[in-house]
This record gives structure tokens, C-alpha cells and sequence, in this order.
């Protein structure tokens, strides 16, 4: 099991963001979650990238345990990860360029290597023109699309997109989606979450709902289309 | 791209970042030294000052007047056996009164008058060894010998001596306060500095976590940041100095930090600004990790 | 006429942003602007706030002229304008409360009325029990929502929205649609900048299509309604 | 809430926001006022001492051995008359001698040898008028009176004088310099800080720009903190002067800066401040503005 979370809960001060969650994704399994607003939905991705470490539960994500990391352990994790953030989180005094290029000069990549896997990216995601601008100097959904070419840059093994289309139009969308299941056939696993869940055509994936820091398997896609 | 090649680039990107910041940093390092090289460069000079007086101070032994000539140059015979001395010179009655007309040139004339009514009495001037040529060694060596045989009085003046000890020796003790205050607070400064790195890049020190940059790869660039810090501290300090030290040169004479002392500076600027470094990247490990 | 747009043109270095554009809108409109990411949405919204003025053409909004500005004259132009950002542009260190209130204060309210309206709003938008968190502790779209409340808080005459629904679930959209309809009913004049112009009901907006930085006006409703 | 009670609140948001920068400037203005009272404290001292020799300066016009007392008694007069005399003061063969026996303790046996065959000479000694205490002064009137009828010679001692007076203007200038380059460095300092602050607040500034707070209520809080990061680090300056001449009183006798220039230096501190918040404002304009 790629991911294994097991009874996790996490709380803010008061607020718990998630109660009793247990979720399983194997290799090369497509997951989507939605809920509303303050569901938990990133706060459940990020006990994936172990930005956080549940309350009381376990996760474990590639064979690490959140219960037993070690120094160095966090590094070797996270460069098998690519992460797409709902605020993008780029590097605001990096060219688009060094921003997608990031996670491969980390992991000691060479330059022909490096130089060749993000001009390709970056044309698939039509933003080879903009490869020399800063993010600031970037419409919305051009820096999402820059977020999302970083994620996908050093092949990982797991790929989380926390709302990858949110500030995309229809077409863009349709784009993004079909690209993360083409990763997904490649073997990696997306988990992605996503208030929209119709995007995804159905039957490509399994969805998940979350509300209320709680998770349910019964929403299907029959549930969605009725609520269409 | 070997990860060592981004290293230096992320290394580069660090020192030639932020230039405002980096250039008052530098000015308050070497505002901070100029501060302490100057009272090491007083209490360095007042010291050579007070090794050189030392070192010229000679005991006036005065012989009996009963003394003859033969038996003053026995007498200095002996002295010049005990233990920490390093030369004697005998005066006879002659030469004190030759030497007293060259050192009192306008009371020649009055020596004159007196001729064949008044003598100066011999005398024997005893120079002392390295080891006694501190105030206390010169001090017990003079009761030693007044207390002799033959001999009438032992004098040894430099009335300043005492009080020029005295201020050396507070100089001394303000200058390790003050060195040891002025590391304290270098060190603050370059942990301070290196703490605003950590918070102005928090961003990039975030993502270099979350896309799996090693902790050392992360904490690496800040080490070297902080040091060359301390260490272009401490050289533009020890530069300012220098320049005051040219610019007194003609009213006060003195003579600069000698190359042990002036390394010393140095290394004490590389050493307290590693150590503010390993301070300042400290309360930032949690960023470190990658948590946000 | 409240804002009035003519012939204006923005380029960012090589790359034009807005070519040509023209917009009139009258006290009490409601304008809707859609086209894909990059056609410029942002960009337009800029001009009219004067973030940013045009190289050629002329921006005017309730008396104020682009080319005619004098120190002073934006600020005073600022206070009777609300924004809510694409990437919300809250204040991180100040609380939710404080944010909100933060255009009020500055127009010099009394503490008294300041609390009346920020508590009224932070609970249409269910965020009373977040007005003491800062930004970083909100999930994305509860961020969104603290914006679009400062935006409103101040009874602007001019109500600029771009991208307000991005990080909202349907439910919560159609909540935000209808209270921006809300306040264009009480003589708000609401420019809405976004990918998605179906959320909002046919025939109550104005609708405008902006692709590659030229502004049509042929967009209408049964066009967007043959693409869903 | 009015706006007054907003932009106040705004001030203290500043003053106490981001206390680690806060502190590391002011240690660092203090530093650089530390370098420049330690300056000013020398040249303040060195000038008092000064002052006070020339003060006590006596030119001693020798008489001709012929002159009798009473033609020795109405030079005096006529000398006491001449512009620049303070007053003047006539020593006859007896008080010389009595003077003689005085000073010099242990030439007295010398003197009582002499008595009747050798004879010191009668002298007047005159002192100046203010405006003629300094080193010019004293020279031409010593050279007016040397060439006066029944004068064999006029001499004034201090041979140190010239070296006191080089030493005090080397320092005068050396002080006006350093003032110079640490008071550019202090706004430079203050101005980079309150730039920093400006930077670290821009989404603030722009944000405050956006929902149309005006100009005023946005610069002003960044010129208080400049103007109170000058007056403290000023005053710190002062403080830790005061701390190391009291270390350094015990071993080197001198008095602390007077009022006058204690608030010239506070004074300096706020001016620096000020001008440094106005300099690190500036290019932050376009931010100022709104635009983004
Ligand atoms: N650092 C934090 N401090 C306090 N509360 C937090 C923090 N992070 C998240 N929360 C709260 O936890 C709950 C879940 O947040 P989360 O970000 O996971 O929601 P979400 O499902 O991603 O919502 P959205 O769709 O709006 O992004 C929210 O109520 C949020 O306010
Ligand atoms: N500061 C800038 N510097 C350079 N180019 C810019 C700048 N701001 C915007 N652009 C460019 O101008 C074009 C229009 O940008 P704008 O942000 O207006 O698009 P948008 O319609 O809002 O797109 P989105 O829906 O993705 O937000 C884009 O190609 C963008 O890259
Ligand atoms: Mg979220
Ligand atoms: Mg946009």
C-alpha cells in the first residue's frame, strides 16, 4: 500500500479539520476528494506530504511511518511526492523556468537532463513563452499551470493536487485532467482534491467525499449528477 | 547539474542577494570592531609604552661617601652576581658630576660656582633581568639593595610608572569586557542577519523541504553567509581602524596592531559570526523540516 | 457613466495584455467578464481600479481621469471602490476581524459602527467563529470569503470581483453569486471577472467575453449555454 | 474610531512589531555613536586641558640686572597698561629666590652654597586677556616684550603646548570627518531599516493603498520609527559612552561631555533619523501609491 492512513485525526486549537480518517491508495490509483469549504480536504493532503503529523493515527506513505521519521527521512520522502498547492506556492524571485526546474537541481539532476525535461513540461502546459518570467508577472491560472508542471517534473510516485483547476477555464481544465491521467497510466498515483468533481470524467477514478473533517466512500457519481 | 554545482549557485545567490542588508550588516560588524580595535589598539600600545619604560628603568644605587672608588667597584662586582640582574654600571663622583652637567645644561653654571665645595656622590646603576622588569621585581630589588652594605639610598624614578600600570592594566580588563560584550553582540547582529535571511527566504526555505532539498543543502548557504559575514566584519573593521590609526599617526605617535593580534581580529569575526549563523538558522529548523 | 473605458491598451514588455479595449458601465450594472486565462480579465480589472494605468486610450471611473490624476485623487478614488483579489491579498498578520474592518478604519469609522458591520458580514459569510484567525490558519475558501467581505464593507458605489468563486463549492458560489446580486440591488455597480459566467443567472448581468485582450460584447447566454 | 486613534494604533504597530530588527539597529546606531562620542569625548577633554594651560600660561620677561626695583616696579605699570596684559605681576631678586628655594626643594643646599656670589634676575610676569590665550597670542606678545628697553629676555615655559595644540586640532578634525562619514552611515543605516520595514510591510502599504487610506496616514508611522530609531540608538550611544568613560575614569582622569553637546548629539541622532526615514521612503513610492 502506497499510502496507508489509518484512524488519523488532526485539530487546530478547537477546531478539528479531521476526525477518525482512514484512506488507502494503492500504486497507480486516481483518487478524488471533494467536500465543501473547510472540509479538510488540504488539511488531509498535507498528512500525505507530512507538512503536518496527525493527533493521534498513523500515516504512512511509502513505506514511512509518520510515527517513526528520522532526520533525513522527511528529504528522501518528499523527493518521491509532487505536490500542485490550492495557492500555488512559487518561488516569487525565480524565473518559471527555475521554479518547474526546482525538484529535479535538488535531487542533483544534470543540466542536459534538467534543460530538457522542463522545456517539454513547460510546452505541454503551453507556457514555453513565459519560461523567463517571474510568477508575479503571471496571469492566475498561468501560475497554476507553472505549480502543476513542478509537481509533475521529477516523475514522482505520488502526485497530490490540492484544486489544480480553480483558477482555469473549462478548456484549460479539461487539459490539466486529461494530463493527470495520463501520469496516472504511467503508474503514478494522483490524489487530488477538488470542489468540482464532475471535471473528472467518471469511472477514471475513485471518489471520495469529505465533510466536516469526516470521510465517506459513498459518494458516487450518480450522487454528483444528481446534483448537477 | 551536480548537486554540488546548486549548492554554490544557491550559495552565490545568498551572498549576492539582499545588498542593502548585507552592506549595513557589514557596517555594523565593523563598527563593532572599530569599537574594540581601538581599545586593544591603546592598551597595545600603552603596553609596548610600559615595556619600553620598563625596560629603560635603571635602580640608582648611591654609595656611601665613605666608599672609596675601589671599594664602589667591588661593590658592583657583587651586584652584578645576584640573581636578575642583568648589568651594572659604576658612576664615580666624576662622572656623575660630567653626567649631571649634560643632563642640566642651564645649571652648568651654578655647578661651576661650586666646584671643589660640593659633590655628587657615585653611585652604581643597576639594569635588571627580563623577568624583574615589572614593577613589583623592580620594586623588591630596590629594597635589596638599599638595605646593603655601603650603599646610602636605592632610587629608581619614573614617578608615572605606577599610574601608567595601572591604566594599562584597566585597559586590559575594560578590553576583555568589551571583547567579550562585543562578541555577544557580533554574534547577535550575524544570528540577527542570518535569522532575517532565514525569514525573507521562509518561502524558498519551504519549498526547497517540500520538494525534498536535504536539511544540509538548506542550512549550508546560511553557515557560509554568517561567517563571511564575521570574517568581512572583522577585515572592514580591522580597514576603518587602520585608516584612524594613519589619521592620528601625526598628532598621537603609536604603532599599529601587530600581525598576531591583527589575525586574532579575524578569526574572532569568522568564529562569532559562524556562531551567530548556527543561532540565527536555529529557531528557523522547524521551517527547515519543510513544515509551514 | 461610472466607468468609462476607452480605446485603452496595456502591454507588459513584448506581450500586449488589453488591446484596444472599450467598457462602458452605468451606476447600478452588473457586468460579468469571462474568456480564458491570460485574455487579460485581471488586467482590466487593474485599469479600473488604477493599479495600473493604460498606454494609450483613456480609463475614467466616477470622475476621475487616468491621464489627469494628481496626488491625493487615488485614495480618495480608492474609498469608493471595493476589490476582491484573484489571490485575495489579505493582510497576514491581522486577524479576520481586522482585515474586514480595514477599509472602514482607514476612512476613519467609529469603532462602534466599524464592529456592527464587520460582525453583520463575517456571519452572512458563516465566519464568525474565525474572526480572530489569521489568513494562514483559513482554509482557501474561506480566505476567498474574508475578501469578498472587505470588499464589501465599506457600501462601495463600485464592486470589483475577479475570480470570487474559485476555491468555493457549488453551494457556496451560488451563496456568494446571490449576495453580490444583493448589493447591485442596493446601487452597486459590480464588475465580476471569472472562467465560469454560468453560475450566474441568465439576464441579470451584463455578459462579456475577453480573449487575447480584445473585449466582445457577442457573448450571450445561449452561446455559453451550447458550450456547457 | 477615528483616524487619529487608527494611525496611532498604526505608529505602535510598528514601534513594536519585528523586535529582533528593532534591537540589532539600535545597537548598531548606538555602535556607530559610540565611535563618535569616544571622539568627541577626547577632543572635548583634550580641548579643556588645553584651554586650561593656556589659561595658566605666564610669560616671564627677565630684567636687565642694572634695572633698579623701582625702574623694574613702573615697567610693570607700563606693561600692565599694553592691550592683551591681564595682568602682570613683578618678582623681585628676594621673592625670585624665595620662588627658587620653593619649586625646587632639593637644589636649596645648592642655593645656600651660592648665597651673596651668584644672584637669580628680578622678572615680571604677565598673564592674557582671553582673546590672547592661544599659542599666536603668546608668541607675539613674548616677542613684543623680549624687544622692550630694560627687558633681557621673555620666555614662556609649556614646552608641550605646541604638541597639546597640533594633537587637539588633529582630533577637531578628525571629529568633523567621522561626524561626517557616521552621521551619512547612521541615515544610511536608519534608512535602510525603515526601508526594510517598508519592504516587509509592502503588502501592507499595498493593501493600505488599495482600500484608500491616504499618504500621510501611510508614510507617517515609517518617519516616527526613523525619527525614534535615530533618538534611541542616539541615546544608547550616549549611554554606553557614559558606562565606558566611568570604566575608564579611574585609570585616565578626564570629564564627560557637557549638556550642550550631549543634546547636539541626541539632537544629531533624530536629525539622521529623520532624514534616513525620508531617504528609505522614497524609493518605496510607487509601492506607496497602490500600484503593485
Ligand atoms: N493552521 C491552521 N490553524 C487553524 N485552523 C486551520 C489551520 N489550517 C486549517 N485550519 C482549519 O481546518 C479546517 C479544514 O481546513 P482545510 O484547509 O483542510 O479545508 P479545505 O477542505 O481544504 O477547504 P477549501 O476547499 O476551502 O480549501 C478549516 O476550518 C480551517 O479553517
Ligand atoms: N506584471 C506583468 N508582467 C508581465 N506580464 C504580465 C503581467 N501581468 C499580467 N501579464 C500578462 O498579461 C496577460 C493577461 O494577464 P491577466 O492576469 O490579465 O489574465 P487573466 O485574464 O486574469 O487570466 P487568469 O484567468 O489566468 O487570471 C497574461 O499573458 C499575463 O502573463
Ligand atoms: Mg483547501
Ligand atoms: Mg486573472
Amino acid at each position: 500500500m502506497l499510502i496507508d492512513i489509518r484512524d488519523a485525526s488532526k485539530s487546530y486549537g478547537r477546531w478539528p479539520a479531521l476526525e477518525h480518517v482512514s484512506l488507502h491508495v494503492a500504486a497507480g490509483e486516481f483518487v478524488v476528494i471533494s467536500g465543501p469549504s473547510g472540509a479538510g480536504k488540504t488539511t488531509l493532503l498535507r498528512l500525505i506530504w507530512m507538512g503536518d503529523m496527525p493527533d493521534s493515527g498513523v500515516v504512512q506513505v511509502a513505506g514511512y511511518r509518520s510515527d517513526m521519521m528520522k532526520p533525513g527521512h522527511l528529504s528522501r520522502l518528499r523527493r518521491r511526492i509532487g505536490v500542485v498547492f490550492q495557492d500555488f506556492r512559487l518561488l516569487p524571485d525565480r524565473t518559471v523556468f527555475d521554479n518547474v526546474a526546482l525538484p529535479l537541481v535538488v535531487s542533483g539532476s544534470s543540466g542536459r537532463a534538467v534543460r530538457k525535461r522542463v522545456f517539454s513540461l513547460l510546452a505541454m502546459m503551453g507556457l514555453s513563452h513565459r519560461r523567463d518570467s517571474f510568477p508575479h508577472q503571471l496571469a492566475g491560472g498561468e501560475q497554476q499551470r507553472v505549480a502543476i508542471a513542478r509537481a509533475m517534473v521529477a516523475y514522482p510516485e505520488i502526485l497530490l493536487a490540492d484544486e489544480p483547476t480553480g483558477n482555469l477555464d473549462p478548456d484549460a481544465t479539461a487539459g490539466i485532467i486529461s494530463q493527470l491521467m495520463d501520469i496516472n497510466r504511467g503508474g503514478t498515483a494522483v490524489v487530488m482534491a477538488t470542489h468540482d468533481p464532475r471535471r473528472i470524467p467518471p469511472g477514471s477514478a475513485r471518489f471520495l467525499f469529505l465533510d466536516g473533517g469526516r470521510l465517506t466512500d459513498s459518494t458516487d457519481w450518480s450522487d454528483l449528477e444528481g446534483e448537477r | 547539474m551536480s548537486i554540488w554545482k546548486a549548492l554554490a549557485g544557491e550559495t552565490l545567490g545568498h551572498l549576492g542577494s539582499r545588498p542593502g542588508a548585507r552592506a549595513v550588516t557589514l557596517v555594523m560588524v565593523s563598527l563593532a570592531f572599530v569599537v574594540f580595535n581601538s581599545f586593544l589598539l591603546v592598551s597595545w600600545n600603552l603596553e609596548r609604552l610600559l615595556r619600553r619604560e620598563m625596560q629603560a628603568v635603571r635602580i640608582e644605587a648611591f654609595l656611601s661617601p665613605e666608599l672609596t672608588p675601589a671599594e664602589g667597584r667591588a661593590l658592583a662586582d657583587l651586584i652584578s652576581g645576584m640573581g636578575g640582574v642583568r648589568s651594572v654600571y659604576y658612576v664615580s663622583v666624576q662622572e656623575a658630576e660630567a653626567l649631571f652637567r649634560a643632563e642640566m645644561p642651564e645649571q652648568e653654571r651654578l655647578l661651576d660656582l661650586l666646584s671643589g665645595r660640593f659633590m655628587l656622590p657615585a653611585s652604581i646603576q643597576v639594569a635588571l633581568e627580563p623577568g624583574w622588569d615589572n614593577e613589583g621585581g623592580v620594586r623588591s630589588m630596590a629594597a635589596t639593595l638599599s638595605a646593603m652594605e655601603g650603599i646610602s639610598e636605592a632610587v629608581y624614578g619614573e614617578e608615572f610608572l605606577p599610574g601608567l600600570t595601572r591604566t594599562v592594566s584597566a585597559f586590559r580588563k575594560l578590553l576583555v569586557f568589551l571583547g567579550a560584550v562585543l562578541a555577544v553582540s557580533i554574534a547577535m547582529v550575524v544570528a540577527y542577519t542570518v535569522r532575517l535571511s532565514v525569514v525573507q527566504r521562509s518561502r524558498t526555505v519551504e519549498i526547497m523541504g517540500i520538494v525534498g532539498a536535504p536539511g544540509w543543502f538548506i542550512t549550508m548557504p546560511f553557515l557560509i553567509e554568517g561567517t563571511v559575514t564575521g570574517l568581512a566584519g572583522a577585515l572592514g573593521g580591522l580597514l576603518i581602524s587602520a585608516v584612524l590609526s594613519m589619521m592620528l599617526q601625526g598628532a598621537v605617535g603609536h604603532s599599529f596592531l601587530p600581525p598576531g593580534l591583527f589575525w586574532a581580529v579575524v578569526f574572532l569575526g569568522g568564529a562569532t559570526g559562524a556562531v551567530g549563523a548556527v543561532l540565527g538558522i536555529r529557531p528557523g529548523k522547524a521551517v527547515i523540516g519543510g513544515k509551514s
